[in-house]
């Protein structure tokens, strides 16, 4: 079910956009597999109507033909035949489908706040972005998105995804770019009066110079140490142990929580993941964790989406090895005690990891991907629950 | 086609059986079952209706195409209510979007 | 509703069934007919206008089942199946009135039965205006600003319940038997009508579609209130709580 | 007064010189004979006068549009004025010109005639629906004239609860009101067709128009309403603000599109089914031969209204929407594909060893086969997940539907007019500027939007006021297009004028000109006020061309015709 597992032929489309992302070229495929069959019957039915109407055109004002009235053979043919190539199409279409939205394990998150009319990119390294996203080639790139008010949806035709952002829960997108250069970024869902003017550019470039674009943002404090800022700024540290030797707090300690289940006053456990917390910041009895009195206040109002965004992304370097795992992985524990973290990873160790740069880039989108935990179907059986 | 006339014990007996349901289901929400009280509550009150359809609403007594008629109300309404449902019971199954 | 009104002016003269058939149809059967079918199609109709609002009901109680439940616990479950009684047994005076004209009672007969129907859903109506009164003062309707509930009652809702998801189940509420309600006012304004010309003697054992029509409509109120009763009233075992 | 009752006498005069017969026309003069009108077919004119206007309003729309595309800056009006342009188009397009336009007017005309009836079900309910479609429409309008809305016609929320300026509410008041317009057109269609058919008029001898009115009719039922009270959720919302879709009260904005596509969806069903139905008739008329399967057409109409509502979660494929749910609602579109396809494949086989004329009708029902075809095609290709993603809101699915929209239910409505013109004006239209025009429409049509399938695939959004300069041949695509919405435009002129001209010059129409088998070929042109002068008995099946002597108006109407110089059809008929 994984990308690299199906080998897609190469095919160019007249009159379509670059391909630029591993994705691009089975969309493209698809296209070519869709066009082909569009044309076909169109052709047929095209070149039927003609013939027809020519050979069996009227010659007599008063002729009238002998009538036929149908013919079960037929009628059986052009509902099954048509049906079963629909149902290729299905099986192609989902599969693709699912490629494009199951996000792989390993990827170098960007969170993405939406609002009347911008996109704001922020790098787990601090750079904040606006209408541009800067991103290397053969990385995978996994973004988070929530939007601040209307729905929209972010589309890059070169990459040939696109996802709606939607108020009140995060969405999430990734690709992996092949080819570096600008790419245009749209906002497709319409947004109000100056959607046209929400897009940017995606800007995919070699490593080495992302290396040096993210150097030029120094100073740039990390996103999860603006988290770490926060923290402390809203006191959140008063209830919340950050210090996995520290003694328990009136709220759960947070060190290496993110990626595990937590168990919930009630029933049943929920994954601790973007939503989970961003749920627990804005509505925080809504799935209370087991044993804690419901005393914490919501911070609706008082931090937004970017703000909860960063606190993600502090919570989930508490306990997080180098770089390591950073999707979150329920399993066995992953992601548990590691590595000697202290709050808030240095901009270098949360930089080393996703960029490792696996592909080759330039027109081989399928090969090697980064490392990850299992392989093909394991992975994803693996990946939550 | 004559008119069927429903007799009147018909009726009464029917209005005996509604109110004793509506006491059955009161009754029924007292007793926690956890989630089966919906079912319970839900289980009676179908049967409520198809008491008045088929006898207040003469649907036992109609043609063919009558019962057509109340049977695709219903199928559609669970179109509606079934497909949405697919949505909203496996969004937590793929990705983490949960809504908060 | 219309497919009634249409019924009712068809024809003029209220002495002889012969007068009520429409030039359109070829006999009376045709046409009572064309009626029933007609109250069916849009009974159809209105199924779906209120499956519109179960959907949203039942997405938001998946999301929210314990603001549903506490919110729920505020209804006066008493009251509410006072007023489920009062709704079956004016079906069951109405279905009679449909029996009466059937089976050719006296118009005072048929009257009688009509009379008590509407008595009743007036009454239904005047109940759930209390209610509706009842949720004013204790500030549970659902309108930004408005939505302001006392003391006692937010010391109820549970820790894990926002105000939001409280207010999602009053607008619910509000929606769901509001309609309803609308849909009996209409209903006891279409019979006014046919209680008139019943009183004058309209509907005999040949003709008396409108009658029959009507009584469709009035138990798919009734049916309608049979599913809002245990979705709004009954959630959660709750009289032991109280 | 006495003045008007001279004018009135003396027109009454002229036309009954002209047809000797009373016919529907001119059995009552006045404007109160109209607006009081609680016959079928002269409601079914009051309704193509309306949805003509609202056709040229939304049609004006358009043209606004298609000029502030032609250059990628957006100069030619501001960003919020092109907001309210495309959503204008789309309000008035869909819900006021789309969806009423076969089945309330040719639909009113026909149904009732096609079945050998006198009247609809419920007359007075017909009238109403057309009073409630005016309330609505006038409504609506009114929204857009005292300053618009800019939601698109789909209302999204959030933007359209809480986020947008505009006249929501009063224009989805007007949406809201002219549903039951199109509820109350449906019930009166499904009870006429059950229980008003003539005598030996079994289901499987009924016209095909017929039977795709049926299942439009049901999608009117059941649809409509949702629709209904979805919109009524949106001005609760606005006015009260209660959080019904606002997730910073616990509401969920992909609940609305839920609700909104479940009837949305269908409703493309609503323009298309009744198209087909009319081409339908078309090419058995215009090929004189039964039309080929009779049976699996009529029960694919059924197929598409039923299936049609198990699809609407392909709107939803980039919205957040469950992967699985979308599975299972892409699965479903495939399905609902295969019912067209064997109608096109039914229809094209029809036309095998059959007596095809190039008359207008024909040619509209050639282009709606090739258009329909590509639209559904492309249909099926957004159906498949991984490739709707690309190119969903862009300007593919605006092609893809237009194709639809336009090159079907357009298509089938101007065909059907032309056929039926002479039934219902007792007048030819002019056939060479009738061939002329509907070439003119296929050409402008296809340049203005096959090119809109190119820049969709490249990537072009839709709703777009302005759009990227740099990108190659987006600008030359876009000009095309609008050079054909031009030509479309002109196109679509040339009927109205020939028509108007036709009511008072053109030639006297026969009882069957074409001919056809039809019932309502069978009465005279322009027909009586109950239609026919006895009640037919039908003792033949669906598009059976039979000897003259069988095909002439039923009763006593025929010497009348006679009288008025008409030939009867086929005069030498049974090569």
């Amino acid at each position: 079910m994984l990308l690299t597992q199906v080998s897609v032929p190469q095919v160019s489309v007249p009159f379509s956009p670059e391909q630029a992302s591993t994705f691009a070229p089975h969309v493209d495929a698809l296209y070519a597999y869709l066009l082909l069959i569009t044309i076909f019957f169109s052709t047929l039915i095209t070149l039927l109507l003609v013939v027809f109407a020519v050979k069996y055109r009227r010659r007599q004002p008063d002729e009238v033909p002998r009538p036929i009235s149908g013919s079960m053979v037929l009628e059986l043919t052009w509902t099954i035949v048509p049906l079963l190539i629909a149902m290729t199409i299905f099986v192609w279409g989902a599969s693709t489908y699912f490629k494009a939205y199951r996000v792989p394990h390993q990827a170098m998150e960007v969170y993405v706040v939406a609002k009347q009319w911008m996109w704001k990119f922020q790098h787990q390294t601090g750079q904040r972005e606006i209408n541009e996203l800067h991103v290397p080639v053969g990385a995978r790139v996994k973004l988070t998105m929530t939007t601040e008010d209307v729905i929209h949806s972010l589309y890059v035709p070169a990459f040939r995804i696109k996802q709606d952002v939607v108020p009140g829960r995060y969405t999430q997108l990734w690709f992996e770019a092949t080819k570096t250069g600008s790419y245009y970024l749209f906002c497709a869902e319409y947004c109000g009066t100056n959607h046209s003017g929400m897009g940017g550019h995606v800007i995919v470039m070699e490593p080495t110079a992302y290396e040096q674009w993210l150097a030029g943002g120094a100073g740039a404090e990390s996103a999860a140490a603006q988290g770490q800022k926060l923290f402390q700024e809203r006191g959140c540290a008063s209830c919340h142990q950050t210090d996995p030797a520290g003694q328990q707090g009136r709220g759960p300690t947070l060190y290496g929580l993110f990626g595990k289940q937590q168990a919930i006053e009630g029933d049943g456990t929920v994954a601790v993941d973007e939503s989970y917390i961003r749920e627990s910041i804005l509505d925080p009895q809504a799935k209370l964790a087991l044993g804690f009195q419901p005393i914490m206040p919501t911070f609706r109002n008082q931090v937004n989406e970017e703000q909860i965004l960063q606190l993600i992304a502090y919570i989930r370097s508490l306990g997080q090895p180098q770089g390591g795992e950073s999707g979150g992985t329920a399993q066995g524990g992953g992601g548990t005690t590691t590595g000697p973290t202290t709050g808030g990873a240095s901009p270098t160790t949360e930089r080393s990891n996703p960029l490792a740069p696996t592909s080759p880039r330039q027109g081989n989108p399928s090969p090697q991907l980064p490392p990850r935990v299992g392989q093909g179907g394991a992975a994803n059986a693996n990946r939550r629950q | 086609m004559s008119v069927h006339i429903v007799p009147r014990k018909i009726y009464f007996s029917v209005f005996a059986a509604l109110l004793v349901l509506t006491g059955t289901t009161v009754f029924a929400a007292t007793i926690p079952f956890g989630r089966m009280n919906d079912v319970v509550a839900m289980t009676i009150a179908v049967t409520k209706m198809m008491l008045v359809l088929l006898f207040f609403m003469h649907v036992r007594y109609s043609s063919r195409l009558i019962w057509v008629i109340v049977a695709s109300m219903f199928f559609w309404l669970l179109i509606l209510l079934l497909l949405t449902l697919t949505d909203y019971s496996s969004r937590s199954w793929f990705g983490p979007t949960v809504i908060t | 509703m219309a497919t009634n009104a249409e019924a009712i002016e068809q024809g003029h003269a209220p002495e002889s069934a012969h007068t009520a058939l429409a030039h359109q149809f070829d006999n009376l059967e045709q046409q009572r007919e064309a009626g029933t079918l007609g109250m069916w199609v849009f009974i159809a109709q209105e199924v779906m206008f209120f499956g519109g609002l179960f959907l949203a009901y039942l997405i938001y109680r998946m999301k929210y089942p314990d603001a549903f439940m506490a919110a729920s616990n505020h209804l006066n479950w008493t009251i509410g199946t006072f007023n489920t009684a009062v709704l079956i047994t004016s079906s069951l005076t109405m279905a009679l009135a449909v029996w009466a004209t059937q089976a050719g009672r006296a118009p005072k007969v048929q009257v009688a039965f009509m009379l008590a129907t509407v008595l009743l859903g007036l009454t239904f109506l005047s109940v759930k205006a209390y209610e509706y009164h009842e949720k004013y003062t204790d500030g549970l309707i659902p309108v930004a600003g408005w939505f302001n509930p006392n003391r006692e009652i937010l010391s109820h809702i549970p820790a894990n319940v926002t105000l939001g998801q409280y207010q999602m189940f009053f607008w619910l509420y509000f929606a769901m038997t509001g309609l309803h309600a609308l849909h009996m006012i209409v209903g006891v304004g279409i019979i006014t009508p046919i209680i008139f010309w019943a009183w004058r003697g309209r509907y005999t054992p040949e003709y008396h579609a409108p009658v029959e029509n009507f009584g469709l409509y009035w138990h798919f109120v009734d049916i309608i209130w049979i599913f809002l009763f245990p979705l709004l009233y009954l959630l959660g075992a709750h009289f032991g709580k109280h | 007064m006495s003045n008007e009752l001279t004018a009135t006498d003396a027109r009454a005069h002229e036309w009954r010189s002209r047809f000797p017969t009373v016919n529907y026309l001119n059995a009552d003069y006045g404007i109160k004979s109209w607006l009081l009108t609680k016959d079928h077919k002269r409601i079914a004119l009051l309704y193509l006068v309306s949805v003509t206007f609202f056709f040229l309003i939304g049609g004006a729309y358009a043209g606004a549009i298609r000029l502030e595309l032609l250059t990628p800056q957006g100069d030619l009006v501001q960003s919020q004025t092109y907001n309210k342009l495309f959503t204008h188009h789309g309000i008035m397009m869909v819900f006021f010109f789309l969806i009423p336009s076969i089945p309330a007017t040719l639909g009113n005309f026909l149904v009732p005639m096609m079945i050998g009836a006198k009247d609809l079900a419920f007359p007075r309910i017909n009238l109403l629906s057309w009073y409630i479609y005016m309330l609505g429409g006038v409504l609506t309008f009114s929204a857009l004239l005292f300053g618009g809305v800019d939601t698109g016609w789909t209302f999204y929320v959030p933007y359209s609860t809480n986020f947008s300026n505009t006249y929501v509410v009063l224009a989805g008041l007007g949406i809201f009101i002219n549903g039951f317009s199109s509820i109350l057109t449906g019930l009166n269609f499904i009870v006429t067709i059950h229980t008003m058919r003539a005598p030996g008029m079994t289901w499987f001898r009924l016209p095909l128009f017929i039977w795709s009115h049926y299942a439009t009719s049901l999608i009117f039922i059941l649809g409509t309403p949702v629709i209904a009270i979805t919109i009524l959720l949106i001005a609760l919302e606005r006015l009260a603000h209660v959080g019904i879709f606002d997730p910073a009260l616990g509401g969920d904005p992909v609940l609305f599109q839920h609700m909104f596509w479940f009837y949305s969806h269908p409703a493309v069903y609503i323009m298309i089914l009744p198209a087909m139905g009319v081409v339908s008739e078309l090419i058995a008329t215009h090929t004189r031969k039964p039309i080929f399967g009779y049976s699996f057409v009529a029960f694919s109409s059924l197929a598409i209204a039923i299936f049609g509502f198990l699809v609407w979660g392909h709107h939803l494929f980039v919205s957040s929407q469950s992967v699985y749910a979308g599975m299972i609602f892409s699965l479903i579109s495939f399905v609902v594909a295969i019912p067209s396809a064997v109608k096109v494949f039914n229809w094209t086989a029809t036309m095998y060893k059959g007596s095809i004329s190039y008359d207008t009708p024909m040619l509209y029902a050639f282009a709606f086969i090739g258009l329909f075809t590509i639209g559904g095609m492309t249909g099926v290709m957004l159906a498949a997940l991984g490739f709707d993603v690309h190119v969903t809101d862009t300007y593919f699915v605006v092609a893809h539907f237009h194709y639809i929209m336009v090159g079907g239910a357009m298509m089938g409505y101007l065909g059907g007019l032309h056929n039926w013109w002479p039934k219902i004006t007792g007048r030819m239209y002019p056939e060479g500027w009738g061939r002329f025009a509907a070439l003119v429409v296929f050409v402008g049509f296809n340049l203005t939007f096959f090119p809109q399938f190119l820049l969709g695939y490249m990537g072009m959004p839709r709703r777009y006021h302005a759009y990227p300069a740099d990108v190659p041949l987006w600008q030359v695509l876009h000009v095309m297009s609008t050079a054909g919405a031009s030509i479309l435009g002109i196109g679509l002129l040339i009927p109205g004028v020939y028509f108007l001209w036709s009511m008072r010059y053109g030639r006297f129409a026969p009882a069957n000109p074409w001919p056809a088998t039809g019932l309502e070929w069978r009465t005279p042109s322009p027909p009586p006020t109950e239609n026919f002068a006895v009640t037919p008995v039908v003792t033949w099946e669906a598009y059976e061309y039979r000897p003259v002597e069988e095909m002439r108006v039923i009763g006593p109407g025929e010497s009348a015709e006679q009288a008025a110089g008409v030939q009867p059809p086929l005069d030498r008929a049974e090569t």
